[in-house]
């Protein structure tokens, strides 16, 4: 298995090797990290190995955004509002200092403690929290600041105020406008990347992966509730979409993979932050060198050639 | 954990099976048609005014100018990158689903005129796969745009869709941005997207393009919702209000422009083709 | 006086003429327009006369936006919703076409009836119906239709959910984006110009007033009732602060004055409709040869030059 | 038609008078305090930690480095244009108001440096008139907009407004759309505006510049309000919530960014300023 799944990657390095590859669509330096991420990754995934990345993004001691925020950013000034109606808990968003330069952050906040896991709603926005992440992102846009999402959401919210509030279209409008943006921008699933709520914060220049994080159209146990009528088959709804980070960049989804501590990213918080820092710092520098324009045009094209059809 | 799985389900909107109904049987007023009279009608309950579902080929022929429609992508199909198997094979379902329904995919596109004004069409059908969008609706989509920028004309779609296309994994996520992105390009190219939202248009649709139209209309009494009422009245245990998540509730909250009766829509549409034709450049 | 006043505007027709018009603040053709107005008007407002236009402005049979629409715009479609919260009935918005070519327009709707009035809050429009504004205003500039604003509200609204949902925020953003817009914009108050929320609509290229139109930074018995402690004193207030058309032309505050039938709008729609036409219509021919730069760049100049001090 | 009347008094929104109350006395705790007391403690009650009103040279001394501020614009003074005359006249009150507070206008502009880093200044003072916006206060903040731009550093705000200047009629409320053009060429120069929100912060300037901010902070307890809470009560005649229209409920319902106490007003108004400070160009 881990051989095979290595002839995958290898298989599909091949062939973005021999791609013409159409309008710069494909970022320069991709075939190099693609290499290195092949040379780190020793066994592929198997559907235990799969369950375990379920398992730790959602763990209970992971470090969630501020917990990265506290490590990598400097003069860090939380904003809040959307401007309208609500501050969302669920989604924080600011600015701070990364490597010397100032940024845009934004990321879903978990609970740690049972109140402050209903006071942040479990990281889930209400379209209150997506339209405070527009309101950022036109900061950034406005003042050439790079914007860095981290996504860590379990799905976006069943609430009867999140329909009549307009999430539908407040996920579709954040997506619209960073389709928009002319700053780079660099987005990593950091634990639970669930379904329109992550993808309303992840239409990113480059979007990175935790090493242990999962990235999914629906969850495990709704996945199974569904097509298996039975949510405890989560374990068995998972191996069948693969919702781990190896099988992302294998399939296109995702740019790369920001390894974790032996463990997970839990049992070394300073380590993760210092890992993930690396990652984006590595990241923002390649897309700082692109001009706003083409950075627009890569972005747009890069989503819109994903999917697998005949 | 339960709140875990139950905000998990928001996928699958699907309206309630009608049971052991015929489905020529008014859910509203029991009403009983013969086939050919709900086509005369446009599938809409001459008693009560109930809005059937209506497929996509017949959805085309109802808003175009007769012989004007000509589709464009009917040979895109899903492949199976997942190789995916839950009870059956993604491959079986999909096969299923064509001999079903006589379509490659859950959309029709192409181009076609409305009362003698040009436009590109996008037009779901609930009938295969729930509407659920997977990597060929997504791609079909942003041809439509493509085509509608490529000839200086508005994009009508017509949504109808249940939920994700779960046995396409993340790359059903995918289709989210990929569409949006297709939908800035078009705008990036002066053109609109008139949005037609039909019965259920939720989840992801409605998460992506179908919400980024320049007008946003949608028929009488269509479930337009991210989570539809089952799911979220499993998570939150409230009792919820009567029109939960129906056209006429969006309107009042100030997401849509407009409910249309489906008999009003070509006549509304072509006055917004004529609207958003360039002004003589 | 009514030589007085003509004296002010031939006055300040002098100075037009001899001003070194820095950077294309002012449109060509405003020197002849100013010059028409003049030799249109005969006798300058008395008090009586201004408060006769307070009346006018006012009076219950005044033609409203949607008589407007009704006999200028082919082809009308309204649009409803801030894609938020709510549709806000105070504010109409939507597409038509106006002399062949299509047009955003919106508009302050009052009620005919108790019933309408109630559900148009007498035209008050909440930050909802600012955020619809702010739509239609981003419609128009994404395909580069003319707005057309027509503006007739009391003032801005003093609710509890007014303030909560941010209407001074709300106002302020509306004008900005009014001032950010690539479009031709021309604004016109048909009956009453009322403080913040009609500035909120009216930072147009072109800013016109119906003749018997008021334009005020507070209501003449607000004013009153401040200043003489008595809101009795309307007429007296409304003397001192001079609302009228005429005099907001004088002031620089507006660009032309559109005319009305003899005894006031209402006694005949469908002239007034006729007269405010063809004022809109030469205003956006004027407009329309301008290049969008310049006209963002005048539009914001113009503003900026409002004031007197020394 | 009384309601008429109720809706148009929205442009006066100056705090209930403090009765015979001295000014040191605070309205909160009922402390009182000499004037070198207050002074050491910024004008913030030690005792309750009520912020009393702050003069607008005191505010600029408590912000900037010593030495650094150069004032501009300090010349400008109202005219009369519509020759205003209720119970006195304009330009007779206009005269008392320089007399009593030592200022030209509502609003002293100015550049300086605040923890090292350059930056323009716009702050307004209550004493003068209410804080009331007329054609000086629009001119200076318009200017205040030219400079930072010229010199490629931010501004800071820090406003207090009662209402309109109604003695100059329509131009007041033309301040409005004259401060928000000065923003947005500001903002189009590449720099930031920072608004600091001060008691009471209301009407015009609340409906122009003050909402613009990049950043908007307020100090607790402010009133941030288009209407204040004595207009609306008397029009809607609704029992008013606890903190209507105050800072808190500003920050709960999302139009502000922080509260932030005075005393730490200047670094974190510093980190802001070294934020926005352009990333090496
Ligand atoms: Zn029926
Ligand atoms: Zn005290």
């Amino acid at each position: 298995m881990a051989t095979d799944h290595e002839l995958h990657l290898r298989d599909r390095l091949t062939r973005l090797r021999s791609l013409n590859l159409l309008g710069g669509v494909r970022l320069s330096g991709e075939l190099e990290k693609l290499q290195r991420q092949l040379d780190r990754i020793q066994t592929a995934p198997t559907d235990e190995e799969i369950w375990r990345s379920v398992e730790l993004a959602r763990h209970q001691d992971r470090p969630y955004t501020l917990d990265y925020v506290e490590r990598l950013l400097d003069d860090w000034v939380e904003l809040h509002g959307d401007r309208g109606r609500a501050d969302d808990a669920a989604l924080v968003v600011g600015l701070g200092k990364f490597n010397g330069r100032t940024i845009a952050l934004l990321g879903n906040q978990k609970g740690r403690d049972i109140k402050e896991r209903t006071h942040r709603n479990f990281g889930m926005a209400y379209p209150e929290g997506y339209r405070k992440a527009m309101r950022l992102m036109e900061l950034a846009d406005r003042h050439r600041f790079p914007l860095v999402s981290l996504v860590d959401i379990p799905g976006a919210y069943p609430g009867v105020a999140a329909e009549q509030h307009g999430q539908g279209g407040a996920i579709a409008r954040a997506q619209a406008l960073m389709s928009r943006l002319d700053v780079p921008t660099v987005a990593c699933v950091i634990g639970e990347g669930g379904s329109g709520g992550a993808i309303a914060t992840a239409l990113a220049d480059k979007v990175l992966m935790q090493e242990n994080a999962i990235y999914t159209v629906i969850s495990p146990e709704g996945c199974a509730a569904i097509l298996w009528r039975d949510a405890a088959e989560a374990k068995k709804a998972a191996a069948a979409f693969k919702p781990d980070a190896v099988h992302c960049l294998e399939l296109g989804v995702i740019d790369g993979i920001v390894p974790e501590p032996e463990g997970g990213a839990h049992t070394d918080p300073d380590q993760s932050a210092k890992l993930l820092g690396e990652s984006l710092e590595e990241a923002l520098e390649e897309l700082e060198s692109v001009p706003a324009d083409d950075l627009k045009r890569r972005r747009r094209a890069k989503f819109r050639s994903l999917g697998v059809y005949a | 954990m339960s709140s875990r799985i139950d905000v998990s389900i928001e996928h699958r909107n699907v309206p309630e099976p009608p049971g052991k109904q015929h489905p020529n049987t008014c859910p509203e007023c029991q009403s009983h048609y013969r086939d050919d009279e709900l086509e005369a009608a446009l599938w809409v309950c001459p008693h009560c005014g109930h809005h059937f579902p209506m497929r996509a080929r017949a959805r085309v022929a109802s808003l175009v100018d007769q012989g004007t429609f000509v589709e464009e992508a009917a040979e895109l199909r899903s492949e199976d990158p997942l190789q995916f198997f839950d009870l059956r094979p993604y491959t079986e379902r999909l096969a299923e689903a064509e001999m079903k329904t006589g379509l490659g995919e859950a959309m029709v596109i192409g181009h076609a005129s409305i009362e003698g004004t040009s436009c590109e069409l996008a037009v779901m059908d609930f009938s295969f796969m729930g509407g659920s969008m997977g990597s060929v609706v997504g791609e079909k989509f942003s041809r439509a745009c493509d085509s509608a920028a490529e000839r200086g004309v508005p994009l009508v779609s017509v949504t109808a869709s249940g939920g994700a296309r779960m046995q396409e994994g993340i790359l059903s996520l995918m289709q989210l941005p990929k569409t949006v992105c297709a939908v800035e390009d078009l705008h990036d190219a002066g053109q609109a997207l008139i949005s037609v939202m039909t019965h259920p248009t939720t989840a992801g649709v409605l998460a992506s393009f179908a919400s980024l139209g320049d007008v946003i209309v949608a028929e009488p009494g269509a479930l337009v919702a991210f989570t539809g009422p089952r799911v979220v009245q499993q998570t939150t245990r409230e009792k919820l209000p009567e029109d939960f998540g129906l056209a006429e509730q969006n309107l009042r909250f100030g997401h849509i422009d407009a409910i249309v009766p489906r008999p009003e829509l070509k006549p509304y549409v072509s006055r917004l083709l004529r609207l958003f034709a360039r002004n003589g450049d």
